[in-house]
């Protein structure tokens, strides 16, 4: 603080004095909390913030089912789903550090603007120690930059830009997702036995941070592989119709097109370059193809036929036969009559591993929380072994690439695993250029004190 | 020397030929008519004096200056006031209000910004549109809403707002139309005495008769866009081709 | 009781506004902790901010559609900007928001300057959508080709190797004079708790200056030529008045409270995020206004808290919530009201918002302040049957779609 | 050369969609002073009775197949539509495919009584109220209704595509001697064009040649005049209304299979069918239909690499541009009359 800042306690005294014919100065809270929101009671709020209108508003939903069976599971009730197959064995099921667990909700809109009000209302009014959530990076950024100033926890949900753990990251906050980078490094070789690796490709991009960070990551990766990289067409978000991005790729000598969109763009700009009839097309002697790096179970079900047989890459997938997935998938299935999505499992895991960090610090102070996750290896809530890695609080695991399938039998099997890509292939130096360089700091972790 | 000299004004609209050759003069402190059957353009002509319309031809000239190119505003700032055919007043606004911007216009000009005094502080404008007001009978109406009155309520407040700029010339556009007997008898009252107490200039736009041959003091009859005639009431009423082109078919 | 050069009756409006204001932490937060309608206390100091950032933000927008009657689309680009322009100069200077604030007024102002100058040139449906296009433009571009400047879709933050030239030890967060935004003192009386926020009292104090140069404005003959403009244009031409400097500055005068509004956003949140600029920010503040009652002095801040009081409030009721609140009834019965309330509240909360939209235009014509007043007059007539209305309400004048001019 | 004429044809496209919904939009503008802003909803509702036919369509009962199992390793439950069951899985697959054109037979109706509801219930409240309310009235519903679509349908896009017949493309540039696959177009886009052109004649020749029309012509310049005639103008109007509504709904059917249709489609397709409607001239039908396809294709022109390049992020301003020079160089775009909301 600056020389000329007035501390808390004399504000409160100043406070104290105007208001002196009415009350008496002890009523005003002691400066005595030790960090933000440290909750007294008998119980303990967590934030879950997420999309509930606009164009995510479906992950959102999904998202809030799975949090809300993370809290039933937190709180002895249920199956206890993931907890039984978690590596770390402290949760107990009596709520986290015997408090029971509650929960508030906001809508972020996907507007940073917007989630940040949210969020700020869950900890300004009803003292929240963690806020997760999320569908954008945009969003996510904002939240977790917000949290870093606040001194509470940030548990990233549903997003998928480097930025987060990369030029973004902050000590309070930490992802489970993986990122642009992930993605391009576990495609590029299912894509080079695929289709060769004398492949051009042309990239239409959303114009914003992520679509800009995911071009960057899957142009890298594939020209890694010896593909060439025709064009990059930056195109709006919400164009809504793509047809005038599309018409010119064929002329261009690409014969690959990989389309860094994600949610509604996707399924527009999917469907309308199988309508432009493109993977029907022969170029340069090669059948053309559709790439979508980044896909989600949503997205599947919104280009239906569309995306049989192009590739993309997932967090986690319910189709996974690890006794994690399996617990999860079960639980989730019996509440909800559907599986669960990918953002829905990140959603689940960020919060049972905050509940268990808590657990083994002892403490909801967020500086032990962020102690306590930082270099934290376990394994059992679904995809193997997985490490928050402390330098920059990405977790690594293993990445699954998958392809739209021939024949689904239901409307939940639209995508198969195609490959599971080892942790090893998808590693990379906490300073990497893409990921901020080495001026990337976390900062110091704030408890709000 | 008129304080209004119309020289040579022609106007066309696509392939009518609205106005042509219009001479007029308008002695300053007079009462000057024009009249003429419908589409004769004595509308036209008015748009042509206060700048709605540029004529093609010819030269208006106010108090030896061209208002030719100027805006509405701009004319009116050289001291031509104009009453509408249907009132034009602000209706949302009460009666004093309306007489109030007038003042302000003629105190302060085209534009000024004065956003720290307030209109309940201005004694000076107070008291001036208060007399307006009481001029035109108008004082218990004062916190009346404009448009909430009677037509010829309406009509009026215009002509108070009108002379609170303290024009040389007042334009009247057909200012009893549509009014009943005793209402119009009421206007040309009030027209009377306007007259009486200032040194005006007033050139009206009349269908009426009545209301043109009790005030006027020089007639000039368009017919097809050009003057036939310009003359006194009397000499008016007698004359032939006026008869033909006009009064035969209505007086 | 008269001060400031306003009548009594103003002073008392305005020593009313500035109690209100002043006592809104405790205001807002009307019920216990902990109890079930807690959820409904609004007295967080987020929530309060915003009620008086978003009032700055109608009542500046108010100057030009209440007054003029020149609807524009496009008033959130100025709301960017003076964010924009307040994060810059943390990230250049310090975290003292005395460096941002009037720059974001006087940026915001030369930015109204240009578009209203441009858009001013035409009137009616057609300035509006002059004004939705520049404000548009504006975003389209912070979100995509001008994130260099803007950040694009993140927002625009301070990075620790941002220059700061002006920092000193320890300075985390905007600040006015070390007065911390954020810092709040808290009061417990009983179950109650009520928060008194730096941040709030700042912004609030600003509202009630602004607020008090918005009612000089409504009173002043400047003020009464913008109320002539938006009734008859035609006349007040004719009567020697030059309109479009008029208009000109009515609009420069609401873009510098959007600027200022976006300024003091980004001085209790230092983040400005694109969106702020969209059209749907610019179509809020108008039906802000609209809600609340265009050209009343203070309909646009009721519209604004009510607005803004549905976003926040209504969308963070869930299943949760709703069952704590009906666990008395019966089960059937409680999964009966449940569902039922799924379609208003939580994820639904933009359907209550539209419903309100619709009832109160329906039924209070003229919006919420014409609504109330006409109620109140209504009771007070019921008493005293034969007292004059002292006060004359104007019936509705239907607007004239067509007028024809050459 | 190969590239413009690509553009063309894709500006033509957009530009179809951008006149289908602005000449509703200014068709009540006109005859009933209205300012709609809930006309984008229409659209929107349109496509999701594209959405409905299909899913009635394709109604099914449950059939256990004990072969396979569920996620959650229970037997299978495969669903086989009805329409599959009654007339056989070819015909009824054919049915279930074609379901988008069927949606159109369905759709007017649907549409029409919409709008009559619309019109009869609240705009007509509204006549004589300024246009700020109308405003605030007009979003507010716009809001239920989507609300309401996404209450029930879910907020995520509904993939609903043209028949096989219909899907693919065709090589128009190897057609007029060019390379082959330079100029591709897709059979829907084309087809969607041709619907487009036909519905804009038709309710062109509808105003033109019918006496109903006549009556609703003279009814927008001078709805006065023509009230006074006797002529019972207020029930025409509650027909346009409908007509204007059916126009947006069918418009929105048959854009389905290009965009999936989602709940908010509306509120992006409102704004740019405000800037279209206006730069055409508030009121003036040829004016949207032209600024529609004005739009429509230089925003095609703007996507082009070689313009963008030039003017990055061109292509995301460029309508918000040129409506600001053409309402500076025509002050009442392209074919305004004068005074329409002016005041």
């Amino acid at each position: 603080m600056s020389k000329t800042n007035i501390t808390r306690r004399g504000l409160m005294k100043t406070g104290a004095a105007t208001g002196a014919g009415l009350a008496l100065p002890t009523i005003f809270t002691s400066g005595a909390a030790a960090f933000t929101n440290e909750p007294t009671g008998s119980s303990v709020k967590l934030g879950f913030n997420v999309p509930q209108t606009g164009p995510y508003a479906e992950e959102g939903l999904d998202e809030l089912r799975a949090y809300e069976l993370a809290v039933e599971h937190l709180n002895g009730m249920g199956d206890g789903g993931a907890m039984n197959t978690f590596s770390s064995k402290v949760l107990e099921g009596n709520g986290i550090l015997g408090k029971k667990v509650e929960y508030v909700t906001g809508d972020t809109q996907t507007k940073s603007d917007a989630a940040r009000a949210s969020a700020k209302s869950m900890i300004e009014k009803d003292g929240v120690t963690m806020i997760t959530g999320g569908s954008s990076s945009g969003v996510a950024i904002a939240v977790q930059g917000l949290a870093q100033d606040a001194g509470i926890i940030f548990m990233a949900a549903l997003t998928h830009s480097n930025d987060t753990t990369g030029k973004d990251r902050k000590a309070n906050g930490f992802r489970y997702f993986f990122n642009a980078y992930m993605s391009g490094a576990a495609l590029a070789p299912v894509l080079k036995n695929a289709y060769g690796s004398d492949r051009r490709a042309y990239h239409l991009t959303a114009d914003y941070t992520w679509g800009w960070t995911q071009q960057e990551s899957i142009a890298a990766a594939t020209e890694a592989i010896g593909w060439e990289t025709v064009n990059n067409v930056l195109t709006p978000v919400g164009a809504g119709d793509f047809s005038s991005y599309i018409a010119p790729v064929l002329n261009s000598g690409a014969d690959v097109l990989v389309l860094n969109h994600y949610g509604g763009d996707m399924v527009n700009s999917l469907t309308q370059a199988i309508q432009f009839g493109l993977k029907d097309k022969v170029v340069n002697g090669k059948q053309f193809e559709i790439v979508v790096p980044l896909y989600s179970e949503l997205m599947a079900a919104g280009a239906g036929e569309n995306i049989k047989g192009v590739y993309g890459s997932m967090n986690w997938n319910w189709q996974l036969q690890d006794p994690g997935t399996q617990a999860f998938v079960k639980s989730f299935g019996e509440k909800y009559g559907r599986p669960p999505s990918g953002s829905a499992h990140t959603a689940y895991v960020q919060t049972l591993l905050y509940a268990d960090a808590v657990t083994r610090a002892g403490s909801f102070n967020p500086c032990a929380v962020v102690e306590a996750l930082e270099g934290f290896e376990f394994d059992g809530l679904g995809i193997g072994p997985t490490l928050y890695r402390a330098e920059d609080h990405q977790a690594f695991k293993d990445v699954l690439v998958m392809k739209g399938a021939e024949n689904p039998t239901t409307e939940y099997d639209t995508l198969e695993i195609v490959e599971v890509t080892p942790v090893e292939q998808v590693m990379y130096p906490p300073d990497h250029p893409m990921f901020g360089g080495p001026e990337a700091s976390l900062g110091e972790c704030n408890d709000g004190a | 020397m008129g304080i209004l000299e119309v020289k040579g004004v022609g106007k066309r609209f696509g392939g009518l030929q609205a106005l042509s050759d219009v001479n007029l003069s308008v002695a300053e402190n007079s009462v000057h008519a024009i009249i003429g059957p419908n589409g004769a353009g004595k509308s036209t002509l008015l748009n042509c004096f206060v700048g709605k319309l540029i004529p093609d031809t010819g030269s208006v000239m106010f108090n030896g200056q061209s208002v030719l190119g100027r805006k509405p505003h701009e004319i009116n700032q050289m001291g031509i006031s104009r009453v509408f055919q249907t009132p034009e007043i602000f209706g949302d606004l009460t009666v004093m209000e309306n007489v109030m911007i007038s003042c302000f216009a003629h105190r302060d000009g085209a534009f000024r910004i004065h956003p720290f005094e307030t209109v309940a502080h201005e004694a000076d404008i107070i008291e001036q549109a208060e007399t307006m007001l009481s001029d035109v009978n108008m004082l218990d109406k004062r916190e009346m809403h404009a448009a909430s009155m009677s037509r010829g309520d309406k009509r009026r407040l215009e002509m108070a707002m009108c002379l609170a700029q303290e024009p040389k010339l007042l334009l009247l556009d057909e200012p009893t139309a549509g009014m009943a007997r005793a209402d119009t008898n009421n206007t040309i009252a009030l027209l009377k005495e306007i007259k009486e107490k200032r040194d005006i200039t007033m050139a009206i736009i009349e269908h009426d008769m009545h209301v043109v041959f009790s005030l006027a003091e020089r007639i000039t009859v368009l017919a097809q866009g050009t003057p036939l005639v310009e003359d006194t009431p009397e000499n008016i009423k007698g004359h032939p081709k006026v008869k033909e082109a006009y009064l035969g078919e209505s007086v | 009781m008269k001060f400031l050069g306003l009548s009594a009756k103003d002073t008392r409006f305005l020593l009313i506004v500035i109690l209100l204001t002043l006592a809104t932490p405790i205001i807002l937060q009307p019920f216990p902790e902990g109890s079930g309608l807690a959820t409904f206390n609004a007295g967080y100091p987020d929530l309060m901010q915003r009620f008086a950032i978003f009032g700055i933000f109608a009542i500046g927008f108010n100057i030009l559609f209440g007054l003029t009657g020149y609807l524009s689309f496009g008033h959130a680009a100025f709301l960017g900007i003076g964010s924009y322009t307040v994060v810059w100069m943390y990230k250049l200077l310090d975290y003292n928001v005395i460096w941002g604030l009037p720059l974001a007024v006087v940026t915001s102002g030369l930015f109204a300057l240009l578009i209203g100058y441009i858009s001013l040139r035409r009137s009616g449906i057609y300035f509006s959508i002059l004004t939705l296009a520049f404000a548009q433009m504006s975003y389209n571009l912070a979100y995509s080709v001008l994130t260099p400047i803007t950040n694009g879709e993140t927002g625009l933050q301070v990075y620790s190797n941002d220059p700061q030239v002006l920092i000193s030890e320890g300075e985390t967060s905007p600040h006015f004079f070390g007065i911390v935004m954020n810092e709040s003192a808290k009061l417990n009386l009983g179950d109650w708790q009520f928060t008194f926020n730096n941040g709030y009292y700042f912004t609030a104090i600003i509202a009630i200056v602004v607020f008090y140069i918005s009612l000089r404005i409504f009173r002043s003959p400047f003020g009464l030529m913008l109320r002539a403009i938006k009734t008859n244009q035609t006349r007040l031409n004719y009567t020697g008045i030059n309109t479009r400097p008029y208009t000109l500055a009515a609009f420069v005068i609401s873009g510098m409270y959007a600027g200022l509004a976006g300024g003091l956003m980004a001085a209790m949140d230092p983040l400005a995020g694109a969106e702020r600029m969209q059209w749907t920010a610019s179509g809020e503040v108008v039906l802000m206004t609209i809600l609340g009652g265009a050209g009343t002095l203070m309909g646009p801040i009721l519209g604004a808290g009510f607005i803004k009081y549905f976003e926040n409030i209504f969308s963070k009721i869930n299943d949760q919530v709703l069952h704590g609140w009906f666990e008395w009834m019966p089960d059937g019965l409680e999964d009966f009201i449940i569902g039922l309330s799924h379609f208003f509240v939580g994820k639904s909360w933009h359907l209550t918002l539209g419903l309100l939209f619709m009832l109160v235009v329906i039924f209070l014509p003229g919006g919420l302040v014409e609504g109330g007043t006409r109620i109140w007059h209504a009771i007070r007539r019921d008493r005293k049957p034969k007292g004059p209305d002292p006060e004359h309400h104007p019936e509705h004048i239907p607007h004239v779609a067509e007028k024809e001019e050459f | 050369m190969d590239a413009i004429i690509l553009q063309i044809l894709n500006g033509l496209d957009k530009g179809s969609a951008y006149a289908l919904i602005a000449l509703g939009l200014t068709l009540i503008f006109g005859t009933l002073g209205v300012v709609n802003f809930a006309h984008g909803a229409l659209f929107m509702i349109g496509a999701f009775v594209a959405v409905s036919v299909q899913r009635l369509l394709s109604l099914s009962f449950e059939q256990i197949d004990s072969t396979k199992t569920d996620f959650l390793g229970n037997p299978l439950k495969v669903k086989v539509p009805y329409v599959e069951s009654w007339f056989g899985p070819e015909v009824g697959a054919t049915i279930i495919d074609w379901s988008v054109p069927l949606a159109i037979i369905v759709a007017i109706p649907v549409m029409l009584l919409v709008g009559f509801v619309m019109e009869r219930g609240l705009i007509k409240h509204f006549y004589k109220r300024p246009h700020a309310d109308q405003i605030l009235v007009t979003f507010g519903l716009a809001i239920v209704l989507q609300e309401l679509v996404k209450y029930f349908f879910g907020a995520n896009p509904i993939q609903t595509p043209a028949p096989d017949a219909f899907t693919g493309s065709f090589d128009f540039g190897a057609m007029i001697g060019f390379d082959p696959n330079v100029i591709i177009y897709p059979y829907w886009r084309l087809v969607y064009f041709g619907f487009a052109a036909v519905v804009i004649g038709a309710v062109f020749a509808f105003l033109q040649f019918t006496t109903f029309g006549m009556v609703v012509r003279a009814g927008m310049a001078d709805r006065e005049t023509v009230g006074l005639l006797g002529i019972n103008i207020d029930r025409r109007f509650t027909i346009m209304f409908g007509i204007a509504a059916a126009v947006a709904g069918i418009a929105g059917v048959m854009y389905a299979p290009i965009l999936s249709p989602n709940y908010h489609m509306g509120m992006d397709f409102l704004v740019l069918s405000f800037v279209v409607v206006v730069v055409g001239g508030m009121g003036s039908l040829p004016g949207a239909v032209a600024a529609g396809f004005l739009l429509g294709i230089l925003q095609s022109f703007a996507s082009m690499n070689e313009v963008k390049s030039v003017i990055p992020g061109i292509d995301q301003v460029i309508i918000y541009l040129v409506a600001i020079i053409i309402l500076l160089t025509r002050p009442r775009g392209l074919m305004g009359r004068a005074g329409v909301m002016e005041e």
